[in-house]
C-alpha cells in the first residue's frame, strides 16, 4: 500500500495547499484577537457584581460551550446574513461564528486568569487610587493575561485543528484543500499523510513555544 | 425564505428511528470512549508526574503525538492506515474479523485523543498540589504509589473537576467525527435526513437540540459530583 | 484627621466588626493588635473604602468614605496603604510600580513622576534596584518598596497592615526602620502589627481588638504599664512570651 | 416583468449566484488551478448567458457559490444561490423543497471490484462486503435489492468516495457500490486502472438535475428552454464529450443510450 | 543517631550543602538557624531522604540513607517530620490523617490505629477536633495535627522545618509547648527555627548555616554567651533585637 505512495501528487498542488493554509493561519489568528477581547469582556461580565450582566455573561458561555462547533459554523451560516440583512458570503459568517465560540472558551480561561491575581493586588491597586477601568487595564488583566498564556496557546492549537470545520461552508482552508485534492485526484492516503505530519510539526512547534514561555512565567 | 418547513418528517418513519438511533450511538461512543480516555489519560498524566525519565519521556511522546494531530486525521489513519502496518495476517482480521469494526477503531481513535488531553489536566492537577504534600506523605513512610493512591490523585482529581467536565462535553461533540468512518451517529444521522428529504434546517435542529440536552445532563451530573466530594472548610481548592 | 464612629459590618450573619470607635489625629501613630481574625485588617481596609461597612461613619480628613458622592478612587489616592504581602505589581519593574499611579492617577509627567520615584527609593535605600522586577527582590526590599510606592502619592495617612509578619526575621527590622523614621518625621499612620517592639518606640496610642470589637485604646503608657482587661492580658503574654 | 421573482433580484443585485460542488468530478469540481469546472459548470453558463439576454445586462456578474450536500437546500431556501450546478440527483421528496431543470444526466447504482474477485452481480455478493458511501441513493438501492433478494451483504459505511474506494483497495471491503459514472472516475483515477472493474446491471436510475428556487416557473421555464435548445441541437452532445470521452480526467464514458433518448425526449419544441 | 558527614549537594551548578558534617545523639535536641537560602530546610530533608545528595554519607540509627539498597519509606516511617505549611492531607479527616500511615505503612488495624489516633489528639489537645477537616482548623492547630500525625508512628527521632513561621503569632505558644513537652519526654529533635526562646528553653547544641555551610555547631551556652564568628553575630543580633 504504501509501495506505490504518490508523492507527484503533492507537489502537483502545493500552491493549492499553500493557500489552504494560509486561509487557517488568517482564520485561526483572527478568532484567536476577537474571541480573546470579547472573551476577556464576558469574563469581566461574569465576574461582575451585577447580577444580571454575569448570569447572562454565563448563559452565554455555557450555551456556546454545549454546542458542536460544527452545528455553530451551520446556524451561523444561515442566520448571520438574516441579521445584518445582507448576503455575507462563508467567510464571514465563520469569522463572527469563531469569534463567538472561541469567545466562551477564552472567557473560561481569562475567569481563571483573573482569578489566579490575587485579592490582595486589586486591593492594592485601588489603594493607590485607582479606577476600577484602571485597575484592570494596569493591574489585573496583564497579570491574568500573563498567567493564562500557556492555556491560551493551547487553546490556540485546538483552534488551529478545528478551522477545517469551515468545509461545511465551502471555503477550503488546509485540511479540506487537501480532502478536495484527494477526492479529486483519488490519492486520499498520501494527502492524509501529508496533513498529518505537517499538522504535527506546526502544532508540536506551539505546544514547545508553550512551554518554553511557561518556563520562562513560572518564576 | 423560500422553505417549506414540516417539521413533522422529525417523528416520521423511518426518519425518528434515524434519530434515535444515532442519539444512541453517540452515547455509546462517548462513553466508552470516555472510559478509555480516562483511564489511559490517568496513568498517563501520572507517568509524567513521576521520579523516572522513561515513563516521563513515554507520556510526554503520547501526549505530544496524540494532541498535535486533528482528530479527523487521526480518525482516517486509524481506520485506514493503521491496519496496513500491522502484519498481513492481523491486519486482514482487523480489516475483516473486528467486531463492530467503524465502532471499535472510533472508540479507540476518539478515546487514545483524548486521553492525551485528560493527561494534560491530571499532570497539571498532579503539580497543582505540589511538593509538600508529596513529600509529607513519603516522610510518613509511604512509597511512592501509596502517595499517589491516598494522598496526591484523591485531591487532584477534585482540582480538576472544572476542566474534566470540559472534556467530557468535548468528547460528545467530537464523537460527530465518527461519522467519517461510517458510525451513524447523530449528526450523521441528521445528514442522511437532509439528504433523503431536503429537511435540513429540521433535522439539525433535532442535533443541536439533543447535543444540548446530552450536555447540560453531563453538566448538571458534574456539578453534583463537585458537590459531593467538595472538602470541608475548603473554600478553592486550586488555590494552593 | 481620621475619625471612626459606631462601624458595624457584617459577612452574611457573620459580624466582623462591632460598633468600632476610634480617631487618629494628624501626626499621631496609632498601632492596631488583636488575636487573628478580630477584624483588624477589615477596620483597617474600611478605612480608605476597600471594605464597604453598613452602619457607622467614617470620615478622613473631613471626607465621609461611606458618603454617596464621595469620590472613592481620590479619596485613596491620598492615603497611603502598605499590605502584609506587598502586593508590588509583578509584571512591571520596581520603578514602575512606583509611577504607575502617579501618572495615572496623579497625572504627573513621567519626568517628575520618574524624578519623585527615585527619591523616595533612594530614602528606602532601594535606589540601585530600580530596573529590577518585584520577584527578584528579598521580601524586605518588597515591602520597603511598597512603602515608597505608597509614599509617591503624597499621602495625608498611612495604614499598614501587619507590614513585616510575611517577612523572614532577618528582615523584619530593615522594613521597621523605615517605619520609624516615617513617624518620627511626623506621618499619620495606623499600623496594624504585632511587634510590640515597634509599637513601644513610637506609638502614641495602642487599640487592641478582639471579635470585632475595640476591647481596649489608649496611650502606649497606660498600654504597656497598667493592667487590661483579661483577653488582651492573655493575647499580650503569648506574643511577648516567645 | 410579470412575477419572476428570482430574475427580478437578479436584476438588481447586477450578480447572479451560482452554487458549485467542489468534488463532483467531472461534473462541478475544484481544478488545479483552484476554479470550479466541469459539465454542469459549463451547462450552467449557458443558462447564464440565457438569463443576460433576458434582462438585457451583459455585463451580468457571476459569483461562484461553493455549496455541499448540507448547504445547498439552505442557501437556496434563502435566496442566497440562484440556482445550483452540482451533481444532484431528482427526487418527488426534494421537489417539495427546490425544483430540478431537465435531466442533464442519467446515472445508476453499479458496482466496482477488484477483477479476478468473481464478482458482477450483486447476487455475488452473498456473504461479502460492500462498502456504501453515507445517505446516498446508492445505499437504499443496495439495500433494497438485497432485501427484495434475500441475498445476504454486509455493508460498510464509508463518508466519500474515495473512501469507499480505499476500502476496496485495501481489502476491507469486497466492492463499492455507487453511480456508475462516478465508479469510472475513481478506476480511470486509481493508480493500477487495469486492476479493476465497474460491473453489474443498473440497481437504481438517477437522474441528475440543475436546481432552482422553487414557485418561480419563468425562471424556471427559461432554464428548461435553454437546455431543450442545447439538446434539440446536438450542442449538449459537444459538452457531454468534452467532459467524458474521454474528458479531462480520462474518464471515458460514451453517451448511453438511455440518456441519448432522454436527451431527445426532453428537446421539445418551442 | 544521626549521622552527616561531608553532605555535599547541587542544584545544577548552585551548590546548596557545601560540606556539613555534624551528629545528633539518642534524646539530643538541636537546633537549627541560619539566614533565609542557607540550606537549612534542604539539610533536614537529606537525612530522611527527601532530598537525594551527590557527596557525603548520612546514617540514622546505623542505616546508610543514601544507600543503594535501603528502604527509605521504611527509613521514613521511623524518623517524624513536620513541614512548615503543616502539609495535612485536606481531603481526609484530622483523625483520618492520622490513622492513614498507621493503616498503610504499620499495618495496624483499624481499631488499634484510631486508638492511637485519639490518644495523640488528646496529648497535643485537640480530641474533640478529630472528625473535623483540617481547613477547618487554626493554622496552629493544624501544625498539632501534624505533629500528632508524626507520632503516631512511634519515631525514633523527629525532624521540624520552620514549624511555627507560618503561624499567627499569638498560635506559635501552643505549637511550641508541645514541642518543648515533646523535648522533655526525651525525643531526639532536630528543629529548624527562628524561635530562639525555644532554643534557649530545650536545645542541647545549636547549629548556625550561612550560605551552604554549617558555620557553628556548638552547645546552647556557647552559643548564647560566647562571642561568634561574624555573620552568626550579626544574624542573632537581627531576629533577637525587635
Ligand atoms: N470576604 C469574607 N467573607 C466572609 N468572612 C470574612 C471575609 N473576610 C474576612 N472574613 C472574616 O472576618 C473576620 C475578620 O477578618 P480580618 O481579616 O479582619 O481579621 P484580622 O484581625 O486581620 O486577622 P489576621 O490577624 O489573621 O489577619 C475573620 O473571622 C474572617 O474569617
Ligand atoms: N529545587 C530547587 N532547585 C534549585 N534551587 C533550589 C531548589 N530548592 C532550593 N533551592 C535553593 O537552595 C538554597 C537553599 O534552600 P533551602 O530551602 O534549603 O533554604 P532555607 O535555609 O531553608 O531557607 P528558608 O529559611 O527561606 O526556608 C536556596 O538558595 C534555594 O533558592
Ligand atoms: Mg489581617
Ligand atoms: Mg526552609
Amino acid at each position: 500500500m504504501f509501495g506505490d505512495f504518490d508523492t507527484g501528487v503533492i507537489f502537483d498542488n502545493l500552491h493549492f495547499l499553500v493557500e489552504g493554509m494560509q486561509t487557517t493561519l488568517v482564520l485561526t489568528l483572527i478568532a484567536i484577537g476577537g474571541g480573546l477581547i470579547l472573551g476577556t469582556l464576558l469574563a469581566l461580565a461574569r465576574l461582575s457584581r451585577f447580577r444580571a450582566l454575569s448570569f447572562c455573561a454565563g448563559g452565554y458561555v455555557n450555551f456556546f460551550r454545549s454546542m458542536p462547533l460544527i452545528l455553530v459554523i451551520f446556524w451561523f451560516y444561515f442566520l448571520v446574513p438574516h441579521v445584518v440583512g445582507r448576503p455575507v458570503g462563508g467567510f464571514y459568517s465563520v469569522l463572527v461564528a469563531f469569534v463567538m465560540f472561541e469567545a466562551a472558551y477564552y472567557c473560561e480561561i481569562m475567569r481563571a486568569g483573573i482569578q489566579s491575581v490575587r485579592k490582595g493586588q486589586i486591593y492594592a491597586g485601588q489603594a493607590l487610587g485607582l479606577s476600577y477601568a484602571q485597575n484592570m487595564r494596569y493591574v489585573v488583566l496583564p497579570q491574568a493575561f500573563r498567567n493564562m498564556v500557556p492555556i491560551l496557546m493551547t487553546q490556540a492549537i485546538i483552534l488551529f485543528q478545528d478551522t477545517s470545520l469551515v468545509y461545511v461552508v465551502g471555503i477550503k482552508d488546509f485540511l479540506v484543500s487537501a480532502d478536495l485534492v484527494a477526492n479529486r485526484e483519488n490519492r486520499i492516503l498520501e494527502m492524509f499523510t501529508t496533513v498529518a505530519l505537517v499538522y504535527f510539526v506546526i502544532c508540536l512547534s506551539g505546544s514547545l513555544l508553550v512551554k518554553r514561555l511557561q518556563r520562562k512565567f513560572a518564576r | 425564505m423560500n422553505y417549506n418547513w414540516d417539521w413533522g418528517v422529525l417523528f416520521r418513519e423511518p426518519y425518528l428511528d434515524w434519530l434515535i438511533s444515532g442519539f444512541l450511538w453517540t452515547i455509546s461512543v462517548s462513553l466508552a470512549a470516555w472510559i478509555l480516555a480516562f483511564t489511559l489519560g490517568s496513568i498517563v498524566g501520572i507517568a509524567r508526574t513521576v521520579d523516572n525519565d522513561w515513563a516521563r519521556g513515554i507520556a510526554t511522546c503520547y501526549v505530544e503525538t496524540f494532541r498535535n494531530i486533528p482528530l479527523l486525521v487521526q480518525m482516517f489513519l486509524w481506520y485506514f492506515v493503521f491496519p496496513e502496518l500491522l502484519p498481513y495476517d492481523a491486519g486482514m482480521w482487523v480489516k475483516r474479523e473486528l467486531p463492530m469494526p467503524e465502532f471499535t477503531t472510533a472508540v479507540v481513535c476518539l478515546g487514545l485523543y483524548t486521553a492525551s488531553r485528560v493527561a494534560e489536566q491530571v499532570r497539571a492537577g498532579i503539580e497543582a498540589i505540589g511538593q509538600g504534600q508529596r513529600n509529607a506523605g513519603l516522610a510518613i513512610g509511604l512509597t511512592p504509589a501509596q502517595v499517589y493512591r491516598y494522598v496526591l490523585l484523591p485531591v487532584s482529581y477534585r482540582i480538576i473537576i472544572p476542566p474534566l467536565t470540559s472534556e467530557f462535553l468535548t468528547i460528545f461533540k467530537n464523537s460527530s467525527v465518527a461519522l467519517t468512518i461510517g458510525v451513524l451517529e447523530t449528526t450523521a444521522q441528521a445528514r442522511q435526513i437532509e439528504e433523503y428529504t431536503f429537511q435540513g434546517f429540521e433535522a439539525f435542529t433535532a442535533a443541536t437540540l439533543l447535543y444540548i440536552v446530552v450536555t447540560s445532563v453531563v453538566m448538571l451530573l458534574m456539578k453534583l459530583i463537585e458537590g459531593r466530594v467538595r472538602i470541608p472548610g475548603m473554600i478553592s481548592l486550586g488555590a494552593k | 484627621m481620621i475619625n471612626l464612629k459606631k462601624i458595624s459590618k457584617w459577612y452574611g450573619d457573620f459580624q466582623v466588626l462591632d460598633d468600632c470607635s476610634t480617631q487618629v489625629e494628624k501626626g499621631e501613630v496609632v498601632v492596631v493588635c488583636g488575636p487573628s481574625g478580630s477584624g483588624k485588617s477589615t477596620l483597617i481596609k474600611c478605612v480608605n473604602g476597600l471594605e464597604p461597612f453598613q452602619q457607622g461613619e467614617i470620615t478622613v480628613d473631613g471626607v465621609s468614605v461611606g458618603g454617596k458622592d464621595t469620590n472613592l478612587s481620590q479619596l485613596r489616592s491620598r492615603i497611603g496603604m502598605v499590605f502584609q504581602n506587598f502586593e508590588l505589581f509583578p509584571h512591571i519593574s520596581v520603578v514602575d510600580n512606583i509611577k504607575l499611579a502617579q501618572l495615572k492617577v496623579l497625572g504627573r509627567s513621567d519626568d517628575e513622576a520618574h524624578k519623585n520615584a527615585m527619591r523616595l527609593l533612594d530614602r528606602v535605600g532601594l535606589a540601585d534596584q530600580a530596573d529590577k522586577h518585584p520577584a527578584q527582590l528579598s521580601g524586605g526590599q518588597q515591602q520597603r518598596v511598597a512603602i515608597a510606592r505608597a509614599l509617591a502619592m503624597d499621602p495625608i495617612a498611612m495604614l499598614f497592615d501587619e507590614p513585616t509578619s510575611a517577612l523572614d526575621p532577618e528582615m523584619i527590622n530593615e522594613v521597621l526602620d523605615v517605619m520609624v523614621e516615617l513617624a518620627k518625621d511626623g506621618m499619620t499612620m495606623m499600623v496594624v502589627t504585632h511587634e510590640m517592639g515597634f509599637a513601644r518606640r513610637v506609638a502614641n496610642r495602642v487599640i487592641f481588638m478582639d471579635e470585632g470589637r475595640i476591647e481596649e485604646d489608649c496611650t502606649r503608657e497606660e498600654f504597656f504599664n497598667t493592667t487590661r482587661g483579661e483577653r488582651a492580658q492573655i493575647f499580650l503574654s503569648k506574643i511577648l512570651e516567645h | 416583468a410579470e412575477g419572476s421573482m428570482v430574475l427580478d433580484r437578479i436584476k438588481e443585485r447586477g450578480t447572479i449566484n451560482m452554487g458549485h460542488r467542489e468534488s463532483s468530478v467531472p461534473f462541478s469540481y475544484i481544478g488545479n488551478d483552484g476554479k470550479p469546472q466541469g459539465y454542469s459548470i459549463d451547462l450552467c453558463m449557458k443558462f447564464v448567458d440565457a438569463i443576460k439576454a433576458e434582462i438585457e445586462m451583459p455585463d451580468l456578474k457571476i459569483n461562484l457559490v461553493p455549496v455541499t450536500s448540507q448547504t445547498r437546500i439552505a442557501l437556496m431556501a434563502n435566496g442566497t444561490i440562484d440556482l445550483e450546478c452540482g451533481s444532484t440527483t431528482n427526487n418527488l421528496t426534494r421537489q417539495k423543497q427546490v425544483d430540478y431543470l431537465p435531466t442533464t444526466f442519467i446515472t445508476g447504482t453499479k458496482i466496482a471490484s477488484k477483477k479476478g474477485s468473481g464478482i458482477t452481480e450483486i447476487e455475488d455478493l452473498e456473504g461479502k462486503t460492500v462498502a456504501l458511501s453515507l445517505g446516498t441513493t446508492n445505499e437504499k438501492a443496495i439495500k433494497r435489492v438485497a432485501e427484495a433478494n434475500g441475498i445476504n451483504i454486509k455493508t460498510l459505511m464509508v463518508k466519500d468516495h474515495p473512501q469507499g474506494w480505499l476500502s476496496v483497495e485495501t481489502g476491507r471491503a469486497d466492492a463499492y457500490a455507487s453511480d456508475d459514472v462516478l465508479l469510472y472516475g475513481l478506476v480511470s483515477k486509481s493508480k493500477n486502472p487495469a486492476d479493476f472493474q465497474v460491473t453489474g446491471r443498473f440497481l437504481s436510475f438517477d437522474p441528475y438535475g440543475i436546481m432552482v428556487p422553487q414557485n418561480d416557473s419563468l425562471y424556471r421555464r427559461l432554464g428548461t428552454a435553454t437546455l431543450a435548445d442545447m439538446m434539440r441541437s446536438g450542442e449538449i452532445h459537444k459538452i457531454y464529450d468534452k467532459w467524458f470521452n474521454p474528458g479531462p480526467t480520462g474518464i471515458n464514458m460514451p453517451m448511453s443510450d438511455t440518456l441519448r433518448t432522454a436527451f431527445e425526449i426532453q428537446a421539445l419544441p418551442h
